[in-house]
């Protein structure tokens, strides 16, 4: 077992350091993220949402609808941990 | 199990700290648009704070004073708030979540975006809270059978 | 009623998730309500999923952006015919084993249904919600949603269930984290989200190793979630645990989106060339498939468990569609479509009788289903037809999609393939025909704890052989309750419908669904 | 080589913390031990996200007077993602524990083998 887990972690983590070749430097201005959507966040937050804090805005507006999925995750692990460890009154 | 630890100094020390958490994780939620934080930030700290007041206080006595089933209640309401505001756009004959259309009394759509954002942060930071505040009940209170109340 | 139309993508994911918010609301009050308001949403739901398929066939294919943004901004929800397919699939099934949960539900957990049907509806909306999203990290969120229900919902079942379930959350989290992962490469060298601008952006970036390590994530990771071979471990374990309903919500339903996500990834946001000419993962997949086929079906064999006998059976099944969407011709992946509709309704029906059979019986062992064809014959004969199904005899849909896979491995020229359905269609035929042996062939046996405890009062009032032999008897035909049984019924007919028309499923639906470049 | 070593230190720091955690929910035998694996997995890819959307000379995404390039500000985008990353992290660590306790309540050992011997 454990050495079949080695070999998976080495496997992987092979993979990833082979991926690593083509990726930009840390911290690339001139790096694709940098470049393609996401100026319009930084340039227009003020124009479109009247909220400085970029993340906030795009939290809540241009990406509102993962937040609603991401509260729905927390609502579901309450709501799980309830069901899974508490007993009803018989 | 998390029982009463007779201790003048923690039980002080919580009483005068726990007022102060929850009025920054307030500031946290109402703040999100200038600062970092929001709904999240601020459900945690709320949530924290209560956890607190129970580790200081005790299950039991934290028991008689928190209620499961109004925590429950608290998320379903904190979530109806976020997606009770998506409706309404749907209902002002926009997108879900468009918050533009919101019928508020101020011109720029952009103001009431911002309108629209800071209530479903408070819809988050309600549930968040509840949340947190029941799955640690709901682990702590575990070995002793804990029954609904 | 046009407003309606237009806002119907939104619809079909908002009416569950804000019914599982009202569930514990209003169930505080009347624990009662909830079955009702789950049944209810999925049932509105249904309704949605069916005017988007009829729109999309009509009108091509719709596009909402949510939040009024555009697309690489905004998130959006695209609906084209594979979408509104598989919509309608879930739903249909997800009706009909809701219709059915009611009386199992309150017999296994009948302390917990208003949190219970708050997970199942939630459950609900993270399948719904990866089948309509357009967005792949949206598609994550979703994913996750799915995902935790499905640990909890495992995880209340009998005895081993936590154990299971915990094996469950490690795996998946695993291939979920893969999947995040590969969105993560993904947007590292695009900068873009949205499924359809990485299919216009990821074409030059084709020979990057990141894309490439990207593929290898989004593989692995998915292969994880639908249990394809080497990685089902942890899925026989977590279906047979769970509480009867849930086995027969989660069992058809959570590995086929996992399959549909796969032909998202492989042939919408990579172009169909990248995976199957640059790289060969449609090869890789369609021989480790082969594999998944025949080992399923042998684990399958030598289970005396009926609801493990069926996780086995899954196993298998996933092969079969993978191996269609390895096979990567029309052909292929017209089975694999067909299998998954075929699929859902056949699974979909066997682990509902499963959970009749352990409604009755109180347990799911096969050697005790002696003379069960005599005591709950209906519901048998929907055992039969799903057994037909799934060993692919004639008027049922599982002969038409294993006839499009065939089709397929000849026009891809791989005749190991065509060998490998057939040895594992006579391996299906083996295990079915084990069960259907023990419950329509061996007499009967003293097999349930209620009739033990009869015979043991007749017995001991001094009651002759032969008196006991009456008493037994009696329970001659014993069918569960209508709720339960009418879905089932309704089920076995899908399969049988949908085999008589699958024609006229594959020109008016499926034909669409396949990518046009493939 | 040491450039290129250098010029992307957060990938190595964050592969050398995947692959911890990787081998930790693969190969360790204590259920606790595999769910902090877990943990530890799933930061290294909140780290990694984290990690990409840094601009050199930008500072933190909150709008100011007099920058409005976008090259003034780091990438907002890899946040918002890892905000829901880490409130899934939560939640599936939740949903662990429970289980884990309940795991605990029947079989008294949260050793793999321990639990696999008393099983058959």
């Amino acid at each position: 077992m454990k050495t079949f887990a080695l070999l998976a972690v080495l496997l992987t983590g092979g993979l990833l350091i082979y991926g690593v070749e083509d990726m930009p430097g840390w911290g690339d201005p001139n790096s694709p993220p940098s470049l393609h959507v996401s100026p319009r966040y930084i340039e227009k937050t003020m124009e479109e949402t009247d909220t400085p804090d970029m993340v906030t805005s795009v939290l809540a507006d241009y990406r509102g609808y993962d937040t609603l999925g991401e509260t729905t995750v927390i609502f579901t692990a309450g709501i799980a941990c309830l069901l899974l460890l508490r007993r009803n009154r018989q | 199990m998390i029982i009463e630890y007779e201790n003048v100094i923690i039980k002080t020390v919580c009483r005068l700290l726990i007022p102060f958490i929850q009025l920054f994780s307030i500031y946290v939620i109402m703040h999100g648009h200038y600062s970092p934080g929001g709904g999240f930030q601020g459900g945690v700290i709320l949530g924290a704070s209560f956890i607190l007041l129970v580790i200081a206080y005790g299950l039991e006595e934290s028991r008689r004073r928190i209620s499961l089933k109004a925590l429950t209640i608290y998320a379903c309401l904190g979530l109806f708030l976020y997606s009770g505001i998506g409706a309404l756009c749907l209902l002002m004959g926009a997108n879900y979540l468009d918050y533009g259309r919101l019928p508020l009394p101020i011109s720029s759509i952009a103001t009431i975006r911002a309108m629209g954002i800071l209530g479903i942060e408070i819809g988050v930071g309600m549930a968040v809270m509840a949340i947190m505040i029941s799955i640690f009940l709901a682990i702590a209170s575990y070995e002793t059978g804990g029954e609904d109340g | 009623m046009n407003t309606f139309q237009a806002q119907a993508a939104i619809l079909i994911i908002m009416i569950p998730l804000m019914s599982s918010y009202a569930v514990p609301l209003i169930g505080w009050r009347w624990k009662g309500s909830a079955y009702f308001i789950a049944l209810l949403a999925i049932a509105a739901s249904l309704v949605c999923s069916l005017i988007l398929l009829s729109s999309v066939l009509t009108q091509g294919t719709i596009h909402y952006h949510l939040g009024g943004w555009l697309p690489p901004w905004g998130i959006e929800y695209v609906i084209d015919p594979l979408n509104g397919f598989m919509g309608v699939v879930v739903c249909i099934i997800s009706f009909l084993v809701t219709l059915s949960s009611k009386k199992s539900v309150e017999k296994e957990l009948p302390e917990k249904k208003v949190r219970f049907y708050t997970i199942y509806l939630l459950l609900f909306t993270g399948l719904m919600g990866i089948v309509v999203t357009g967005d792949v990290f949206n598609l994550y969120v979703f994913l996750e949603i799915a995902a935790l229900t499905a640990y909890t919902l495992i995880a209340i079942g009998k005895e081993e269930a936590p154990l299971a379930s915990f094996k469950y959350i490690i795996m998946g989290t695993i291939g979920a984290c893969f999947y995040l992962l590969g969105v993560g490469y993904l947007y590292m060298v695009t900068g873009s989200l949205n499924i359809a601008d990485l299919a216009q952006l990821l074409p030059p970036l084709y020979r990057s190793k990141v894309v490439l390590t990207a593929m290898a994530f989004f593989v692995i990771g998915l292969s994880i979630k639908i249990g394809l071979f080497p990685l089902h471990v942890w899925l026989p374990d977590a279906y047979t645990s769970a509480p009867s309903a849930v086995s027969a919500f989660i069992g058809p339903l959570m590995t086929k989106v996992g399959c549909y996500v796969m032909i998202r990834v492989m042939f919408t946001v990579f172009k169909p060339y990248f995976s199957i000419e640059l790289i060969p993962v449609t090869t890789i997949l369609s021989w480790i498939a082969a594999v998944a086929m025949i080992v399923g079906s042998i684990f399958a064999i030598v289970q005396s468990d009926l609801k493990r006998m069926l996780s086995y059976s899954i196993v298998a099944q996933i092969g079969y569609i993978v191996l269609g969407v390895g096979l990567a011709n029309r052909a292929g992946l017209t089975g694999a479509l067909l299998h998954i509709l075929n699929e859902t309704f056949t699974i979909g029906c066997l682990f509902s009788v499963a959970g009749a059979i352990v409604y009755k019986l109180g347990t799911s062992d096969i050697y005790q289903f002696s003379n069960l064809f005599k005591r709950m014959p209906l519901t048998m004969a929907a055992f039969l037809m799903g057994a037909f199904s799934m060993v692919g005899i004639p008027p049922t849909c599982g002969f038409f999609s294993k006839l499009y896979l065939i089709l397929g491995s000849i026009e891809a020229r791989q005749w190991v393939f065509v060998a490998v359905i057939l040895i594992s269609t006579l391996l299906n035929v083996i295990y079915f025909f084990k069960v259907i042996e023990i419950a329509y062939f061996k007499p009967r046996q003293l097999a349930t704890e209620k009739e033990k405890e009869i015979l043991k009062v007749v017995y001991a009032n001094g009651g002759t052989y032969e008196e006991i032999v009456k008493e037994a008897a009696p329970i001659g035909m014993n069918e569960v309750p209508l709720s339960m049984l009418i879905p089932i019924l309704i089920m076995a007919a899908g399969i049988l419908i949908s085999g008589i028309f699958y024609f006229d499923i594959i020109a008016g639906v499926i034909q669409f669904a396949i990518p046009s470049s493939i | 080589m040491v450039d290129y070593v250098i010029s992307k230190y957060n990938y190595w720091i964050y592969i050398v913390l995947m692959m911890i955690g990787f081998y930790g929910m693969m190969g360790k035998r204590n259920l606790m031990k595999k769910l902090i694996g877990m943990n530890i997995f799933q930061t290294a890819i909140i780290l990694f996200f984290i990690s990409i959307g840094v601009k050199k000379g930008g500072t933190l995404p909150v709008f100011m007077e007099g920058a409005t390039r976008a090259a003034d500000y780091v990438n907002p985008l890899p946040h918002v993602l890892m905000l829901t990353a880490i409130v899934v992290l939560v939640s599936t660590t939740g949903v662990a524990l429970a289980v884990l306790l309940m795991i605990y309540r029947r079989y008294k050992t949260l050793e793999e083998n321990e639990i696999l011997r008393s099983i058959r």
